[in-house]
């Protein structure tokens, strides 16, 4: 088996790298900047439920470029709505992912619903921009439950879209 | 997908009207909200209960809409529990919880709790002595009477009782001694059976108040040392089928609340039997009443298997008891239930390989020792209860599911 | 796949039936007869460490015959003693087993070991002579904890020898 | 393989004297008991800090003889903690435990918990405020003056700030507001650092009661918007030394308790820069200080990836800052820590894959989407420190380790 082994290692090491990051179960996601500053942003909002332009419970799906989390669109939510039961955590952390349907960067505000066990189901880690916690703006390795009136109850986290990004 | 809006946390309302986008083919700014669940029957919704045996202070019932394939939300239920019951006719869904003060030490508290069925929000959580019985197969710890009024609980301590709480006052009612018997089967509005170390099922029947006004010991209806039936039986109108641990059907039904053996009949032919087939699982048996059907989890191994998973579901008419039908399972099942609408589907909780069974048999061939691996996840299977045609595989569907129960 | 697939199906399946015992992370062992009754059996008692008689972190071990559990063995305690912080089960249910080595029935003593978190290694189901939980003499889906002074809270469960079983 | 004799619940004293076996040659009957720590020195403990995602409520520390490659014993932690910490010189251990009243909602209550490390039961719970910050990365959540005697707790509500305890008196000291200013940092007997999103290590001194004395702030020797460092650092005496996101190591030194940058280096070349190499995992940096070596997670990939686990060690010189080896991981790596006695352990906290990588390779040829499988369980590596090589895997270490702690 020893030699079989070592053959393909270098090969699935490779295919690891990128599966590890959907295996690897974790935390939360959610800035101070996020969903609580809502109403002050003057753009129109509505309340959405799953998605048409991917699948919302895919790692893949291009919304969840800056996740780390069980995606809410796997436990009885969606990208921009929480599991009956739970909370929208107070405040979030905010990513930018393009979309590759109109080729724009959109904010992304990613809001843990809270209150209720981990969901466990489609453990999601991208981490495109994520940064340490002292960059609380950028972390998602925060549990942002913190401060939402469950507290730290971390159930899963969403990808809701606040605006097409103006460049920095 | 879901089309019904929650609420949201967020209080956007007043500036909903006076915003614009940033430009017109941009995708809409959104509002985080929270789901409620979906209106209309209940029929296909699914409940696992899940022991979560790596994090017992953190059991869980995962609610699914079998039609969708979809998750629909969770309740979190404490210790060693996952137990969830459907009132009929009404949208509340009942569970039993409980808590240490600090996880695994410390005061223990039970409660029973009442849940709205559309917010999946605590109404009601009604303490309850701190005794509740908890064990592997869970399926018979506890149920409501058929009018919906009142939860009896299964206690041990070892010693035996029975709790009752009343679901309509939302109190606890009294707990009642009952040495040597457990497990609740209920037979009538105000009725349930508890059964005995001497192979009966004693009726015990409840007053306005949740008191218990009459208690019926019946004839023992099987030898508990030869043959004994199992826990996790099948209801039939008033009659609960229990199966033994040789196959054995026995038929038992409550006549002016008190349990009768109906009919015994076997599920397996000698022949079978000599081929050791048996009921697998931990929760084997299911009923469609509409259609008189029987569903029956089967397995070949010893007596010492009696609990693991099995590989078909074997179809039989309850009137004539003969076998009308034999569904091979896509994944090895652990409990199955059937829906009790006229396009019954059949749940199964199983456990699916997490890479593909040629693989496995590979790795196998060369040499590995299988058992060294971690290899199976539970998963929710649908089938057609009719047809037995599987219809769909719900993935990670829970962490370890033991019962599948529904509305 | 699907050709590939079937053809291994019936072989894989007739494995995973001998694997699903011991993936089948469950439940509790300890009867009323067990070792809360020692003082009362005229043997001789020893405060035994790890057996040298077979793998005591294995679910092949002969002692655990009518286990279900996680092995004690593998959790920082033995097959007769438990994992520091924990507490023994005060009541139990017993199992016979045969000792491949002397060829001799022992009566085993499946005490629950409780008060802390579940172990979750070695998880063992072998289930030999269990019986439903009416038949709490011989009954091992029980949590057996019940009745500890840490009450239902499980942790992993032992095989302790209680002597020779002199038949029925 | 245990020997000291624990205590036994069952009081078998007395009769122990009068009784004989039934035969010479029957294995004698045992009394069950409960074991012990072993006695002796403790450097090759190994602590995983187990954030048990799919059963939050329930994480655990999880300790092992990494010589013998065997668990010692668990500590319940509840809600998302798994932190433990050794006084040196002391034998018992301390954690940090959250619990609601009802599993996931209600009261929230924090301890810092004492354990005695020969029983593991707990000496003293002492109540904290309920504001301990929790995240993916655990290794800088608090931390002990190097006296023993206070646990400093960093607290996010969102608000900032840092509860002391003292271990001495078991009693919770005060709370002390830290805006921006977060993770704790030992650097002498009474003080310690907290890293500030200005880049700068504020330096904190206690009293002998265990209130802030001082506060240093320092000059800020990183940019967190340039080049941000990672939480988890790691300690060479009076110095943490911080990685950045890109490779470059700052070493703080505390001079009369005020932080001072002592020097940067790279970890990479150019060319390594190039080809991508970063820190992985989430606990990345260890230290032996008698040889002044320090051992680093290294993998290949994007920035979005410095969180993911590694696949190498690279060790180098503290002094030349020479890379002067190259350690290849037999898994997946996610947290490394290394023994401080002069025959050192590299503990890892890694994830195995449940069947071996060839079938994992071939079933990915054969056209299966590969990130559909559950592949891998979390297990604990144990590397010589001084050759680098694999001395043990200790399988199904925890059920998900995010942290490695040691005496």
């Amino acid at each position: 088996m020893g030699r079989l082994d070592k053959w393909f290692e270098a090969r699935t090491r490779a295919i690891a790298r990128g599966t590890s990051r959907r295996g690897f179960l974790a935390g939360a996601s959610a800035a101070l900047l996020g969903t609580a500053a809502v109403p002050l942003l003057p753009v129109a909002r509505v309340q959405a439920a799953m998605p048409t332009d991917g699948d919302a419970t895919s790692c893949d799906y291009w919304r969840y470029c800056a996740i780390d989390g069980f995606l809410c669109g796997c436990c009885g939510g969606s990208p921009s709505s929480c599991p009956p039961g739970t909370v929208v955590s107070a405040v979030t952390w905010v990513g930018t992912c393009r979309n590759p349907n109109d080729n724009k960067d959109y904010i992304i505000s990613y809001n843990d619903c809270c209150g209720r066990s981990s969901c466990g189901r489609c453990a999601c880690q991208r981490d495109e921009g994520d940064m340490p916690l002292y960059r609380t703006d950028a972390a998602n390795d925060i549990n942002w439950c913190a401060g939402s009136t469950a507290d730290i109850a971390y159930n899963c986290s969403t990808a809701v879209i606040m605006g097409v990004s103006t460049g920095e | 997908m879901k089309k019904q809006a929650g609420y949201s946390i967020v209080l956007t309302a007043g500036l909903l009207l006076c915003a614009t986008p940033l430009a017109a083919d941009d995708l809409p700014a959104e509002t985080p909200y929270v789901e409620t669940m979906p209106e209309g029957p209940r029929d296909h919704w699914v409940a696992l209960g899940d022991l979560n045996p790596l994090g017992s202070p953190d059991t869980r019932v995962v609610l699914f809409d079998a039609d969708k394939g979809e998750m629909l939300g969770l309740l979190s239920t404490g210790y060693w529990s996952g137990l969830s019951y459907f009132p009929r006719g009404r949208s509340d869904i009942v569970t039993l919880e409980t808590y240490f003060e600090k996880g695994t030490r410390g005061k223990r508290t039970d409660y029973a709790v009442i849940y709205d069925g559309k917010t999946l929000l605590p109404l009601h959580e009604i303490e309850i002595p701190p005794r509740r019985m908890t064990a592997l197969t869970q399926t018979r710890m506890a149920d409501l009477t058929d009018d919906g009024r009142f939860l009896a609980v299964t206690n041990f301590t070892p010693a035996q009782s029975v709790s009752i709480v009343d679901l309509a006052e939302h109190r606890f009612v009294g707990e009642v001694a009952t040495p040597g018997c457990g497990q609740i089967y209920p037979v009538s509005a105000r009725s349930f059976g508890i059964l005995c170390g001497d192979g009966s099922l004693r009726i015990m029947t409840l007053d306005d108040a949740g008191q218990v006004a009459t208690q019926a010991e019946g004839e023992p209806f099987f030898d508990a040392f030869k043959d004994p039936v199992l826990v996790p039986a099948a209801r039939w109108g008033a009659a609960w089928l229990f199966v033994s641990m040789d196959g054995m059907i026995h038929e038992v039904a409550a006549e002016n609340d008190v349990a009768k053996l109906r009919a015994t009949w076997s599920l397996i032919t000698d022949r079978e039997r000599k081929d050791r087939w048996r009921t697998g699982g931990v929760q084997p048996l299911a009923i469609h009443e509409a259609t008189s059907k029987l569903y029956a989890l089967m397995r070949q191994g010893g007596p010492e298997t009696y609990e693991e998973p099995a590989e078909e579901v074997w179809v039989y008419d309850l009137k004539t008891h003969a076998k009308i039908d034999t569904i091979p399972l896509t994944n090895l099942t652990l409990a199955i239930n059937v829906s009790r609408d006229d396009k019954p589907l059949l749940n199964a909780a199983a456990l699916k390989t997490v890479v593909p069974y040629w693989s496995l048999a590979l790795v196998s061939i060369l040499g590995n020792k299988f058992a060294d691996f971690d290899v199976v996840k539970p998963a929710l299977d649908i089938y057609d209860a009719h047809t037995g045609h599987h219809l769909r595989t719900i993935d990670h569907a829970a962490n370890f599911a033991t019962s599948v129960t529904q509305p």
